[in-house]
């Protein structure tokens, strides 16, 4: 009502002729916050804050959840931040609490949320398909790119581990004719938990001895997996790939039961999201080819027919000889 | 009129140890708030979300507490409510089209669907429990596992999404601008259960059989149908809150807030429901829901407290309240 | 000095708002049967508890062969000699017959170990002492009501008691069972040992006991030898009012046929029972335990659902599975056991008495209407003088009489035709038994039917127009109270 | 002979062994992997972590309580103990993480213990609110993050095995943990109390009957707090293994993992009353939920179906219990009912 319009104009008049950036209030929402994933992140997003001077900060829920975080983000609206940078759990539930806040005047910027219409911008650092793509790639070279594989989610209802995982399938349909996807248990869950990623893998490899690769998304994924593979003897004969940070990771990828794992850097991207949220609350113009000033963010361009969504460059890939160069 | 209030409420103080320290808590964080976070805390707007977000899990708690009354407990209340919003997201994406029309029919029937959804939900549930004797705790797992292992089923874990929007505008707008809608509902839910808890023959049922379900059988009480049908008003306040989540995400997914179980678990017992049956008052529970609400929407403003301190304050507070129940009925005791 | 096992001496404790004990004394001398009386709520198990140390008195203290204590533990009380027999037999229905019986001595030497072999051997010393036979491995909960006590019996006894005490002990029991106890009594009394009994049965008391301590409302009343004592003085003592009791003879004769029961057959529990009850007459049903005298009664309510047979209700044939249709047909039931099956002990008073007939006090659109509620609620509480300061305490605040008087009230909210009571006195003193008794006359002459089941003989005879004797599921005897006597009954009845 | 069958048929353990054996029949039928020597392995591997989770909530469902902290319990006191011995770089073996994790389990139950033993408290209650407050505390005070490598001497111990089992046909192997002498040292400790001495006799009187087992003079008190402290260490033990097994320290995926464990020891037969129920059926009932947990791919059942499975599982696991014990209550015909010996 009347409250919210007159509260969008001053802010619209406050940000045309801002001075004190100080007032600023910049969130990062994660996730949640005990993945060492968003760790991570809030490195990054402090490590910004230092350098830049400003508010920013990054505040996650207690547990990943997509409610829990559609609250939150609610929350931040009540309390008049400035900007909302965020990694949704599940991007169509947030697309109304994310309305309402571009309706209040606030920034919205994402990051693996592709699919959302209520921002102002989408930062990829490079896009759903593509990650899914760039693992398939790292499994097909393992498994000789041939041979009977599957996909590993941490749930079925986790938005972006099924997109990375239909990506990856679709990559292989069209690069990999000799590699075939496991008709019986085409998608397997870890329920985010290393042990049961485990339990699960050496199942299907007990029942599907045609089996050669598991492709895992969520970061608990390809460690269990791997853990598997050796335990039944299977090292060499089976390959795993998927996401996972480098320290979490050397001791699997140097003993080769995982023959590279794939990511971008969470800081990085941390510092990318807030960076652009800067920039806009300055009221610079956004346009194709921008520079961020982040590693891997410098030269953003939108992805093909959007003008929301930018894609970055800045994954990454692990594997035994450069897992202890990266320091976290 | 006023001092008949003030009167009332007195009384209400005077009889009720548990609804005394649920007020002095909340009064106690309203004043730290009020200290530390004034500007951001004590706004329209902050009243306002706050109001619209309790009543998806207020929702369920209510359910929960019925059951609780009886002896039981009802674990499947996610499981209900997320399966409702699904079935009413497929029933709403089928009789709306894009641009919107048919809208005014659709969300009664939205209603309707999700509604007799829970209430057959529920029925399973009262039927497991009355009939077969499963003990209620497991009962309700065993369900909520099922109503949701369907739901993942029906939707093969994904997202409904594409929902027309009219149906999330009507349910999360306000009323003259002010007073959201989920609020409405909760509000409305409240009254009815607070009706039947208070004012009808099923309430004095309820509360008798929570306390000792021979006796009731032995005074002609048809336990059986009062079991069914606390859990399926559980089941349809369950399914209330599913269609609440349905707008507020206009998504509906089989794995939306699984947080709630245990939280809601939480607020029916320090609202002073006791997990043996027989005793607690609506009132308590509601006043539990205010008091996590304000707590989690108080912390999100407080950047430099982590949000993980909510799980310890909340468990700090259960404990220490029901230790101070101890003193308290052991200083009535000696008198 | 110590000659009395035990002394307490001015005794005080309070519960809320209600003092329970003023300062009671109470000696028990070595090897003496002594009976504590007094009126439901008098204090006799708030006494009990706190010479056995479940409570702590506020004022006062307690002797043990000359020691004094102010405050005494459990274990204390069982060291010093004392054992208690606690109405609900204290036993571990979970448990085998042999733990129960043998974990007191095993706790009381502070053994850490479970020695099976000597629990067995305490064990069978134990049921040896009054010959009773059971199964050691046996499950407790899956024996019979009268066996769980004697389980609870011998388990007091294998100890070595200075004092056991009993608090209604021989509710539960058969008068052959009855006549076994007293002879352990008398045996153990031969030892040495003290006996405490708490009794509201009038027969036994003056039977066994030498010594009388007589409560009222908390305070002492009366201490002394039985022989100082008769019948009239002891009511008076207990009640402070004069007891007349005169047998029922129904005013309203020859009436038609309320309830008619031909054939009826549960199998295992009786079979071939048949029987009628007449507007105003009370039929009394009398047999042991196990004679099938409580399924029959369950089975006219509609718990138990007979197998073959005819009920039949003011002439007309109904089909009874289910208490509800029972009720619909006019038929009341008050349960054997009030505190688990008859009331809802943490609910208030008046909703314990309004709950049967709660869907006849409702206004429009099925609303609870709160002053036909309270009207009808001071009705029963005024009608059957239920001593409560206010029906909206929770009923366990009541006496047991009193609590029964709820029970009562709530059948008779409704409108019945036929009314059963299974054991409607039991642990009921005399004072309220006999204005139970009272009310029940009053009611066969208003026009009730009325069965009455009940191993109290001489409550059955002064209620009863007509009395039948159960023995293993059939009906063996009938009699009509004029033209017998309580000796011929109690040949008939094992 | 015949009396000896008509026991065994009276116990639930037995109606649970037959559903094991059928269930076993089912999985070999559909993979022709159940009975092969890697997947027995693989499945007692599955068991440590839920079974030693099981007997901790056996052990106060027999007396009569109910405890729905262990998760929480578990993760807080292995992660204090991974971190500390992480932050001082501890090189050693097994020993120490050993004591530690006990130490804080112990403690940790002790809180439990007190607060149900001192004020008498509901135990649901309690240890809900203990189960929210050692969460925070970990998340919250502690920080708590993955810690991706654990010491060495507890991801030795994870990974060592007693032996390997090989299957001939496939070639593939499973390990044998050595975690599993573990848990049997704790079934035989655990059941040793519980039958022969007058501690766990006590845990079933109080279950059985809490006002009378103090008056034969158990000190409930005493037995309750230790109870916890008890179920607190077994339930740290869980962790420590769970850990180790995993080498890295995740500090929340083990919780909400109380509510299938404790499905799994009503399924077998334990009275969520209290009072009864058998080490032995705990543990079947615990082998089931797992054999089910772990053998939906080796059935075929899709992902998608699994949830549905699980719980089809759970209700007509525990209703042909719970129709069991509502027969065994109801009139046995023919038999003389209340009849005194
Ligand atoms: N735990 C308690 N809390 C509150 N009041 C109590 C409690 N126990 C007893 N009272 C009250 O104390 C009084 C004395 O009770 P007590 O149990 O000693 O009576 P009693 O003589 O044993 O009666 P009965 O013949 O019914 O067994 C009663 O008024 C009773 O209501
Ligand atoms: N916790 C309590 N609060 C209030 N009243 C109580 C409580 N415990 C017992 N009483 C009351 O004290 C009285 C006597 O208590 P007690 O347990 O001795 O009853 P009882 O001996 O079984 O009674 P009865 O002899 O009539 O069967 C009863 O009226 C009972 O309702
Ligand atoms: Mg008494
Ligand atoms: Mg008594």
């Amino acid at each position: 009502g009347a409250e919210e319009e007159t509260k969008t104009e001053t802010k619209t008049e406050a940000k045309t002729e801002t001075v004190d950036e100080s007032e600023w209030e910049i969130v990062i929402v994660p996730k949640d916050a005990t993945n060492p994933w968003f760790v991570r992140m809030n490195e990054g997003v402090e490590e910004y804050k230092k350098v830049s001077g400003l508010n920013i900060y990054q505040k996650g829920t207690p547990e990943i959840d997509a409610t829990l975080q559609s609250q939150l983000i609610a929350d931040l609206i009540a309390s008049g931040v400035d900007a909302i940078c965020v990694v949704p759990v599940d991007p169509a539930s947030l697309e109304p609490v994310l309305k309402q806040a571009r309706e209040a005047g606030i920034i919205v910027i994402a990051h693996e949320g592709a699919s959302l219409e209520n921002i102002d911008y989408d930062i990829e650092a490079f896009s759903n398909d593509a990650y899914g793509a760039f693992i398939m790639d790292n499994l097909a070279a393992a498994m000789g790119e041939e041979g009977v594989y599957t996909t590993m989610v941490g749930h079925v209802t986790n938005a972006s581990h099924n997109e990375w995982a239909d990506g990856g399938v679709a990559h292989q349909k069209a690069n990999y004719p000799n590699m075939t996807l496991l008709e019986a248990e085409p998608r397997v869950e870890s329920e985010d938990n290393g042990d049961v990623a485990y339990q699960t893998a050496k199942e299907l490899l007990k029942k599907y001895s045609e089996l050669k690769g598991i492709m895992g998304t969520s970061s608990y994924d390809s460690p269990g997996v791997a853990r598997a593979i050796e335990e039944l003897g299977l090292t060499g004969k089976v390959a795993t790939a998927g996401t996972g940070l480098p320290a979490a990771n050397a001791e699997i990828l140097k003993s080769g039961a995982v023959n590279a794992l794939t990511l971008w850097d969470p800081a990085l991207a941390g510092q990318a999201m807030a960076a652009m949220a800067v920039k806009m609350l300055r009221g610079e113009e956004i346009t194709d080819n921008c520079d961020l000033n982040v590693e891997g963010y410098r030269n953003l361009t939108f992805k093909p027919g959007s003008d929301k969504v930018f894609e970055g460059q800045g994954w990454i890939v692990i594997n035994k000889e450069n897992v202890d160069s990266f320091g976290f | 009129m006023l001092s008949k209030i003030t009167n009332r409420i007195s009384t209400v103080i005077k009889n009720d140890i548990y609804i005394t320290r649920l007020i002095a808590l909340m009064l106690i964080w309203l004043v730290f708030m009020g200290f530390f976070r004034f500007e951001k805390f004590y706004t329209v707007i902050n009243f306002q979300t706050m109001a619209a977000q309790f009543p998806e899990f207020g929702l369920m708690a209510f359910g929960i507490m019925l059951c609780m009354i009886l002896g039981g407990i009802d674990l499947s209340v996610v499981g209900v409510a997320n399966f409702a919003a699904i079935v009413g997201a497929i029933t709403l994406k089928k009789i709306v089209g894009v641009d919107g029309e048919m809208l005014g029919i659709a969300i009664p029937i939205v209603f309707i669907v999700g509604i007799i959804i829970g209430a057959m939900a529920g029925a399973v549930n009262g039927f497991l429990i009355s009939i077969i004797n499963i003990p209620p705790i497991l009962a309700t797992l065993g369900t909520f596992e099922l109503f949701t292992g369907i739901a993942i089923v029906l939707t093969k874990g994904k997202a409904i999404s594409g929902i027309p929007f009219g149906f999330s505008e009507a349910i999360t707008g306000r009323l003259f601008g002010l007073i959201p809608i989920q609020l409405l509902i909760f509000l409305a839910m409240a009254l009815v259960i607070t009706f039947l808890v208070t004012k009808t023959t099923y309430g004095k049922k309820l509360y008798l059989t929570g306390t000792n379900i021979t006796a009731a059988k032995f005074s002609g009480v048809k336990t059986t149908k009062i079991i069914i049908k606390t859990y399926m008003i559980s089941g349809i306040s369950a399914s209330l809150g599913g269609l609440i989540m349905l707008a507020n995400y206009n998504s509906a997914r089989a794995g939306y807030g699984t947080v709630y179980t245990l939280q809601c678990v939480l607020i029916v017992v320090l609202g002073g429901i006791n997990p043996s049956g027989g005793k607690g008052k609506i009132s308590g529970v509601i006043l539990a829901i205010f008091v996590l609400q304000m707590l989690a929407s108080g912390l999100n403003k407080i950047p430099e407290i982590s949000s993980f301190y909510i799980p310890l304050i909340w468990g700090g507070v259960l404990v220490a309240v029901m230790v101070m129940n101890y003193f308290t009925e052991n200083k009535k005791i000696k008198l | 000095m110590a000659q009395n096992v035990l002394k307490a001496v001015d005794i005080k404790k309070s519960f809320t708002g209600v003092q329970a004990l003023k300062g009671v004394t109470l000696e028990i001398r070595p090897g003496e049967i002594h009976c504590l009386a007094g009126e439901n709520g008098s204090g006799k198990s708030t006494l009990i508890k706190v010479i056995s140390g479940v409570y702590t008195p506020e004022g006062g203290h307690v002797e043990y062969d000359g020691k004094s204590y102010k405050k005494i533990t459990p274990i204390e009380a069982i060291l010093n000699g004392v054992q208690v027999i606690y109405q609900d037999f204290s036993i571990f229905p979970n448990l085998s017959v042999m733990e129960n019986l043998a974990f007191n001595t095993e706790l009381a030497s502070k053994s850490k170990l479970v020695n099976k072999k000597r629990m067995r051997k305490i064990a069978e010393e134990a049921i040896d002492k009054i010959k009773f036979e059971v199964d050691l491995d046996a499950k407790v909960g899956e024996l019979p009501v009268a066996s769980k006590q004697l389980v609870a019996i011998c388990r007091a006894l294998m100890f070595n008691a200075k004092l056991i005490i009993m608090d209604e002990p021989t509710t539960a029991l058969t008068r052959k069972e009855i006549n076994a106890l007293f002879k352990i009594i008398l045996d153990l009394k031969a030892q040495g040992i003290a006996i405490l009994f708490v009794s509201h049965k009038l027969d036994e008391v003056f039977e066994i006991s030498e010594r009388f301590t007589i409560l009222r409302s908390g305070e002492l009343v009366f201490k002394g030898n039985t022989k100082d004592l008769d019948d009239k003085k002891f009511s008076y003592y207990m009640t402070g009012r004069e007891i007349q009791i005169e047998p029922f003879e129904p005013k309203l004769t020859k009436q038609t046929k309320m309830l008619e029961v031909k054939n009826l057959t549960l199998n295992g529990y009786f079979y071939d029972v048949s029987f009628s009850v007449s507007k105003g007459e009370i039929l009394g049903i009398s047999g042991i335990l196990g004679s099938g005298r409580t399924e029959l009664a369950l089975s006219l309510f509609g718990i138990r659902v007979v197998d073959s047979g005819i009920i039949k209700i003011n002439g007309k044939e109904v089909a009874i599975n289910s208490p509800t249709v029972a009720m619909e047909n006019g038929i009341g039931y008050v349960p054997e056991d009030r505190l688990t099956e008859g009331l809802f002990l943490q609910q208030s008073i008046g909703d314990n008495i309004i709950i049967s007939e709660i869907d006849n006090l409702t206004g429009k659109f099925g609303i609870l209407d709160e002053r036909k509620q309270s009207e009808e609620i001071q009705k029963w509480v005024k009608e059957l003088s239920i001593a409560t300061p206010n029906p909206d305490n929770a009923c366990n605040t009541l006496s047991g009489g009193n609590q029964q008087r709820v029970v009562l009230a709530k059948w008779l909210a409704r409108d019945l035709k036929v009314l059963i009571l299974n054991g409607p006195s039991v642990g009921v003193d005399i004072g309220s038994k006999y204005d139970i008794h009272h009310i029940l006359k009053k009611l066969a002459d208003s026009g009730l039917a009325i069965i009455i089941i009940s191993d109290d003989i001489p409550e059955v005879m002064s209620l009863s127009s007509k009395i039948l004797i159960m023995r293993d599921g059939k009906i063996s005897n009938t009699f009509e109270p004029s033209e017998t006597t309580i000796h011929e009954i109690t040949a008939q009845m094992v | 002979m015949s009396i000896r069958l008509k026991k065994l048929l009276r116990h639930n353990e037995f109606y649970i062994f037959v559903v094991i054996l059928l269930l076993s029949f089912l999985i070999q039928s559909r993979s022709g992997q159940f009975y092969t020597p890697n997947n027995i392995v693989d499945i007692i591997a599955a068991l440590i972590v839920p079974g030693l989770f099981a007997i901790g909530a056996f052990m106060v469902i027999v007396s009569g309580g109910i405890d729905i902290s262990f998760p929480a319990l578990a993760s807080l006191s292995i992660y204090t103990t991974t971190r500390i011995l992480v932050d001082i770089d501890y090189q050693g073996g097994i020993l120490l993480p050993l004591v530690l994790t006990i130490i804080f389990g112990a403690v940790l139950g002790a809180v439990n213990g007190f607060l149900i033993s001192r004020f008498k408290l509901q135990p649901l209650i309690v240890t809900l609110g203990v189960a929210s407050m050692f969460r925070g505390f970990m998340q919250g005070v502690l920080k708590s993050v993955q810690i991706a490598v654990i010491p060495k001497g507890m991801s030795e111990f994870g990974t060592s095995s007693l032996f390997v089992a090989k299957n001939m046909e496939t070639g593939l192997t499973s390990r044998m943990p050595t975690a599993i002498i573990i848990l049997i040292i704790t079934l035989v400790v655990v059941y040793f109390i519980l039958n022969h001495t007058m501690y766990g006799r006590g845990l079933y009187a109080i279950g059985g009957n809490e006002i009378s087992a103090e008056r034969a003079g158990f000190n409930v008190k005493r037995i309750k707090f230790f109870l916890y402290v008890m179920v607190g260490i077994i339930s740290s033990l869980a962790g420590l293994i769970r850990v180790s097994m995993m080498t890295q320290c995740h500090p929340t995926n083990m919780l909400g993992m109380e509510m299938m464990i404790i499905a799994g020891v009503v399924l077998g037969g334990v009275a969520i009353t209290g009072g009864a129920g058998t080490l032995k059926g705990c543990m079947l009932g615990t082998i089931l939920i797992i054999i089910v947990q772990n053998s939906l791919i080796l059935m075929g059942i899709p992902t998608f179906w699994q949830g549905f499975f699980l719980g089809m599982l759970i209700i007509v696991g525990t209703g042909v219990s719970a129709l069991q014990v509502k027969r065994l209550n109801s009139p046995k015909k023919g038999k003389g009912g209340d009849k005194y010996a």
